[in-house]
């Protein structure tokens, strides 16, 4: 007996609006992050899940998990960059004191 | 009902394997660490005309086993304000990934953990994990020396990881496998990986004395600065599980990889008649480096960090590209030989050694001038 | 008897592992702990993509995510001050409503997936080093030269995001 | 060797490029000698190419690479050797390196130096690929490149206003011109599903379009000529187009780029030939204008004026040529007038030099004593044109006047002979003016001095070229190697001049030289012995006169018919844009204002809003789906 396709895409979902709702409830930038990093993740478990039942022979949607990977990364240093130099103008990382851009 | 190896039932037999691998590499570290404590002692000793230790024992060879019982029997300390389960966790995290990577070192035809086809791969990846404990040691103690070495060694880590693994790449490329077995299988015979890359074992020696935080890059625990670096709170066997066996592992680990990708692993006079003859080739190859690290702990000073980060930006990466460049047009260019590739990789060795030197001028006359206009601006701004 | 059992069970662990990862990174009040706990999410999602007979790939997911993303991380939050209070730590006006919205988004979509790919399992093929290595530097060589493009511009904006110019280095600067 | 044609344009592109990008700062006056020997090395790989199609590959195609492919519209990058391209090619990248040479000496002193050699460059360039394109299109980017350089070049001195004004006119005018190409060359495409050549003309043959068509495209064509190579009746910007510097003049205005009209109408001669009243119209509108811009030369008292007033009629005398269906004879002079009217340009500029920016004939005089290398030169420069055997002009003017009689076209061979006669005494008159008599300015007389050696050895070249390039390709008349060469190209068509005896040949040749002599001899009379005084000609002819010397008043014409209309014109549309283009905006971005007023309070400014919002849109958007998959939303 092996596992079905379901129960990873199951698990997927799930770690991914996991993420989703810690984007929406939290308030520190740098968990804000790293919930990012969690939605990330779980589509990159569908995507690899996917490739294995349907993909052909050439892996497209383990390719697309590298893309994701390198997305993250860039998005990873970006983010914390633009946190640090936040932080340095006025030092705090919630981000609803971050406000200087409403309308 | 099917019969494994050993006439042993494999439903058995499985598990059992794996216990006995696991067990062999643990001893093997744990051993092998009290040795390599006893050899930098000595060597260190030698060097510096000292005799080293020679109570306990003959020549002193029980002097580590005696330092491990008190360390094993010392009393565990924690200070109150290191970080809950963090400072627990932090040494685990060290030593895992170094335990897991002794799976695929192959200490003999068929004496390897298991066959990764992506064995370098897996190396560096748990390479890169080390990273991680040590932050978190760092960060759990609480202790502004340690957090700042924790913080130190990451940035050290994290940068020398690319050139170590640019310079595996390049092997990748001249034997077209990953797989640990493979690349020792290619170099069958004297020409060996080092004859056709010594550049990329050059680079890959210099990253991996960084990734293993020994001199002339162990700044992490640079007494002078910072007490012991992310090891200042530690004692007791955590500190040993941390230090001596993580770090001696470590090494150990990097002088393995060293050995079976540019120095032909196990093989050697007389290992196709007695296939156990390799692990004696192999620990023997392996021990050599070792040796040959602990010489240059002896050798070199200590770097200061903006030398160490600038060294490894400006001047391992940038060669290490190159070297990979040369290498890849080139195999690809002359699909059927290696000497090209090989003249290339010597040519890149002259330049890298004979160009420091010059590098070296170029930015201390810099460095002076910029001290000049530090020093005397009015006369700059007049002149 | 044979070794079937074991690859349920590993799932199981894994999973387990993975979504209570999750959870904890969302729930938890001390950020270097929710951290930690992402790298232990990431080492459960390699762990599925072994089982997933994606080698590479589970390889890739350490380097980058453990070794790399959550060092980084690691470093945002030695860096920056942050309250530990738990109150301070949540929206306190718009958790309800978020809570209300990504349930009614999740239920449906974790239902539906789980029902529609049941039977037939994925095929956990061997190492797949090479069929994806060709991929990428054949059919998707040019999004592969864009990536490096973005990550190349992602490092400069983050050297420049973070540089701090110190007045005595400017005036260094200026002088020559 | 053919296969590398495309290295002949690639080296002037070279030195454009090396010239633009570091002549400013790095190069200084090293770039008159980039672009030299670039141009150096054109012009002998050119030399090759010549030679291997004189060897008998006639007609090669090498294709560089697709440039557009829409349908089923592609045209290729791709250069058409043959016999005419490669006589094309070997003038102008013979003309260009010697003016290139001469050019190091006149713009020595000049603060745009560098400038000067990258647009003229540039300008090579563009002629390569008009000469050597083998499809219209690709020879329209020539075309325009030509333009393009023209106008920077004529406008080289912006400082002044009249280079400035000169070179907005030549654009204008040549644009109109180039309205006139576009045309026939989307009129080709839509009627032969193709712009090569080679395919035009093949299926030209195959399946015979109604004669309305090509007479519209003939047309269109040749009203794209008349503006590059000013004919009547767009003329009038190559006067003008004197204010740039002399090379300029020489290279672009005598030698080459005016001459790309003529090449056109040769290349597309099996269009002409099929295609009714066209060729009439070629040469009568070059008759026209040969005699035309040669009455006004007659009065001009500006050196290169007059020069460029002779172009003109020269050129009209190589449309005239086409038009009597003697395209040969049109290219044979086409080359020849390339080499003595660029010597004529350059031994002008070289006077201009030596008096330092003085033009007025009136002030010159007696300089042949000072310069005597230009004045020598300028004399062969100045018999050729005046078609004085057995200097080149003479072979090809005559096979021009020969093919019209022949050809039986007597009026435009009347309308020759009289632009012979008047062509002979302008040219002495400019001569005479300029090198005899007392010197008029003694001031400039005693400062005048012979130009340096660089600017003195092309001179001599071109006057060797000048004098012995007819008798070389040209000789015997109507045989002559020139003939067997290029006759397979452009009279494919099958129009071929039918060659007359030997009597009429002669007779002819006779007559064309009686025609220059007698030219010649009214000059002497008149600016030697006096007889009649020309001020006392003047006097007589008093309106004649002045129609002349206000250029029969052409350009007042066009700036009262067209300039002021094109004002109005664009008055009104100002006044549109104004009123209800930016009114339209303006209100439309009030509105737009007021509701981002509106909008404003949903920006909260906090992140997590958004994310929030971003939730909620996956929720309609899986509602959506949901009602899709329900079936309750229909498709």
């Amino acid at each position: 007996m092996t596992v079905p396709l379901g129960a990873y895409i199951a698990v997927s979902a799930v770690l991914f609006f996991t993420g989703c709702a810690g984007v929406l409830v939290r308030r520190n930038a740098v968990v804000i992050l790293m919930c990012v990093e969690l939605m990330l993740n779980a589509a990159n478990l569908a995507l690899v899940a996917f490739s294995r039942k349907y993909g052909s022979i050439d892996e497209r949607g383990s390719v697309f998990v590298v893309f994701v990977f390198v997305i993250a990364a860039a998005e990873v240093a970006v983010g914390l960059g633009i946190i640090l130099s936040a932080y340095r103008n006025r030092p705090v990382v919630d981000v609803d004191e971050i406000h200087q851009m409403k309308g | 009902m099917p019969v494994g190896p050993f006439g042993i039932d494999p439903f058995i037999w499985a598990p059992l394997r794996l216990v006995i691998a696991v067990g062999l590499a643990l001893f093997l570290i744990l051993n092998g660490a009290l040795l390599q404590i006893y050899l930098e002692r000595k060597i260190q000793a030698i060097i510096q005309d000292r005799l080293g230790p020679y109570h306990v024992g003959p020549f002193g060879l029980l002097q580590t086993f005696a330092d491990a019982l008190k360390l094993i029997a010392k009393e565990d300390v924690r200070a109150a304000a290191t970080d809950g389960w963090f400072f627990v966790a932090a040494p685990a995290l060290v030593f895992c990934p170094m335990l897991a990577s002794w799976a695929v070192l192959p200490f003999a035809q068929d004496i390897v953990g298991t066959n990764l086809n992506i064995g370098l791969l897996y190396l560096t990846t748990l390479g890169s994990m080390t990273v991680l404990g040590i932050v978190i040691a760092g960060w759990a103690s609480n202790n502004k020396y340690a957090l700042v070495g924790g913080l130190r060694s990451a940035g050290q880590l994290i940068s020398y990881e690319i050139p170590q693994i640019l310079a595996l790449v390049s092997v990748a490329l001249v034997v077209g496998s990953l797989s640990m077995i493979d690349i020792t299988r290619s170099q069958t015979g004297p020409f060996v990986n080092v004859l056709i890359l010594p550049f990329s074992f050059l680079i890959y020696f210099i990253a991996a004395l960084a990734e293993t935080n020994r001199t002339p890059f162990d700044l992490p625990e640079a007494e002078s600065e910072l007490v012991a670096g992310w090891l200042t709170e530690y004692s007791g066997m955590r500190w040993g599980t941390m230090l001596a066996l993580s770090e001696y592992g470590n090494v150990t680990v990097v002088c393995a990889i060293i050995t079976t990708l540019w120095f032909g692993g196990w093989q050697g006079p007389g290992v196709d008649a007695f296939p156990l003859l390799g692990v004696l080739w192999f620990t023997l190859k392996v021990y050599g480096f070792i040796v040959v690290m602990m010489w240059i702990r002896a050798t070199l000073p200590r770097l200061r960090i903006d030398q160490l980060m600038s060294f490894c930006w400006k001047g391992l990466i940038p060669m290490a590209l190159v070297n990979i460049v040369a290498v890849a047009t080139l195999a690809l260019a002359f699909p059927n030989t290696l000497v090209p590739i090989a003249i290339a990789n010597w040519l890149l060795v002259v330049v890298f050694v004979g160009g420091i030197p010059f590098v070296q001028r170029r930015r201390l006359a810099s460095l002076r001038a910029r001290a000049r206009a530090s020093a005397a601006p009015a006369v700059r701004a007049a002149s | 008897m044979t070794f079937d059992f074991i690859e349920p069970v590993v799932f199981a662990l894994l999973s387990i592992g993975v979504i209570a990862g999750g959870v904890a990174v969302v729930m938890l009040n001390r950020i270097t702990a929710a951290a930690l706990l992402m790298a232990f999410t990431f080492l459960c999602m390699a762990g599925m993509f072994v089982l997933l007979g994606a080698e590479t790939i589970a390889a890739f997911q350490v380097l980058i995510y453990v070794g790399a993303i959550t060092v980084l991380i690691l470093y945002g939050v030695m860096f920056t001050k942050f309250s530990d209070s738990p109150r301070a730590l949540f929206f306190q006006k718009q958790t309800p409503l978020a809570a209300i919205f990504v349930a009614a988004v999740a239920v449906p979509i974790v239902v539906v997936g789980t029902l529609s790919f049941t039977g037939a399992p994925p095929r956990a093929g061997g190492g797949d080093l090479p069929a994806l290595a060709t991929s990428v530097f054949t059919d998707f060589a040019f999004p592969f030269e864009i990536a490096s493009v973005l990550l190349l511009a992602a490092m400069v904006g983050a050297i420049v995001l973070t540089r701090r110019d110190d007045p005595d280095e400017a005036a260094m600067r200026r002088r020559r | 060797m053919i296969s590398l044609v495309w290295l002949i344009p690639a080296f002037p592109l070279a030195a454009f490029l090396v010239n633009g990008l570091f002549g400013r700062r790095r190069l200084g006056h090293m770039t008159g000698l980039i672009a030299t020997g670039a141009v150096g090395v054109s012009a002998l790989l050119s030399i090759g190419v010549f030679l291997e199609v004189v060897g008998g590959k006639t007609q090669t195609v090498v294709s560089l690479y697709r440039w557009i492919a829409v349908g089923d519209f592609s045209v290729n990058v791709s250069a058409l050797i043959d016999p005419l391209s490669s006589v094309m090619l070997l003038v102008v990248t013979v003309v260009s390196f010697l003016i290139f040479v001469y050019s190091n000496g006149y713009m020595a002193h000049d603060a745009g130096f560098y400038r000067f050699f990258t647009w003229l460059s540039l300008f090579v360039f563009a002629m390569l690929i008009l000469v050597m394109a083998d499809n219209y299109l690709l020879m329209f980017v020539g075309w325009e490149g030509v333009g393009l350089c023209s106008y920077l070049l004529i406008g080289f001195w912006f400082e002044r206003p009249e280079p400035y004004y000169a070179a907005k006119k030549a654009f204008v005018m040549n644009r109109i011109g180039d309205w006139g190409y576009t045309i026939g060359i989307i009129t080709i495409f839509l009627v032969f599903g193709s712009m090569n050549f080679l395919d035009v003309f093949k299926r030209l043959e195959e399946s015979a379009p109604a004669q309305a068509t090509l007479t519209l495209i003939c047309i269109a064509l040749f009203f794209g000529a008349t503006g590059k190579s000013a004919q009547l009746p767009l003329y009038s910007w190559l006067p003008d187009a004197m204010e740039g510097p002399t090379p300029v003049s020489a290279l672009i205005h005598a030698a080459t780029m005016v001459t790309s009209g003529v090449y056109l109408v040769a290349r597309s001669m099996p269009l002409f030939e099929v295609a009714g009243p066209s060729l009439q119209v070629v040469g009568v509108v070059g008759a026209i204008t040969a005699i035309f811009a040669a009455t006004i030369a007659l009065v001009q008292f500006d050196i290169k004026r007059v020069m460029a007033y002779s172009t003109v009629s020269q050129l009209g005398y190589m449309f005239l040529a086409l038009g009597v269906g003697a395209p040969v004879a049109a290219i044979f002079h086409l080359a020849t007038h390339a080499f003595f009217k660029a010597l004529l340009f350059l031994g002008s500029g070289s006077v201009i030099h030596g008096l330092g920016g003085e033009q007025d004939m009136r002030k010159m005089g007696g300089l042949r004593r000072k310069m005597p290398v230009t004045f020598w030169t300028m004399l062969i420069a100045g018999g050729a044109l005046a078609a004085l055997p057995p200097l080149a002009g003479f072979w090809s003017k005559d096979e021009i006047l020969g093919a019209a009689f022949a050809n039986g076209h007597l009026v435009l061979y009347a309308v020759g002979i009289l632009t012979a006669v008047l062509t002979a005494f302008y040219v002495t008159r400019a001569l005479w003016m300029t090198f005899y008599g007392e010197p008029r300015d003694h001031h400039l007389y005693d400062h005048a001095h012979e130009s340096p050696r660089v600017m003195t050895l092309p001179l001599i070249a071109l006057a060797a070229g000048s004098a012995v390039l007819g008798i070389v390709i040209g000789f015997p008349p109507e045989q002559g190697f020139i003939h067997s060469f290029l006759a397979p190209v452009v009279e494919a068509g099958g129009v071929a001049e039918h060659v007359p005896e030997l009597a009429t040949i002669v007779a002819l040749a006779i007559v064309s030289i009686l025609a220059g002599v007698i030219g010649i001899a009214v000059g002497f009379s008149m600016y030697v012995r006096h007889r009649p005084d020309p001020a006392a000609l003047t006097r007589a002819t008093g309106p004649v006169y002045r129609i002349l010397v206000n250029k029969y008043y052409v350009d007042e014409l066009y700036d009262h018919r067209f300039v002021e209309a094109a004002r109005a014109v664009a008055g009104a549309s100002w006044a549109f844009d104004i009123h209800i283009i930016d009114g339209l905006a303006n209100r439309l971005g009030w509105a737009l204002a007021m509701g981002g007023q509106g909008l404003r309070r949903v920006q909260t400014g906090i992140v997590g809003n958004y994310a929030l919002t971003i939730v909620a849109g996956l929720l309609l958007m899986l509602v959506a789906y949901g009602g899709y998959a329900a079936g309750i939303l229909g498709r």
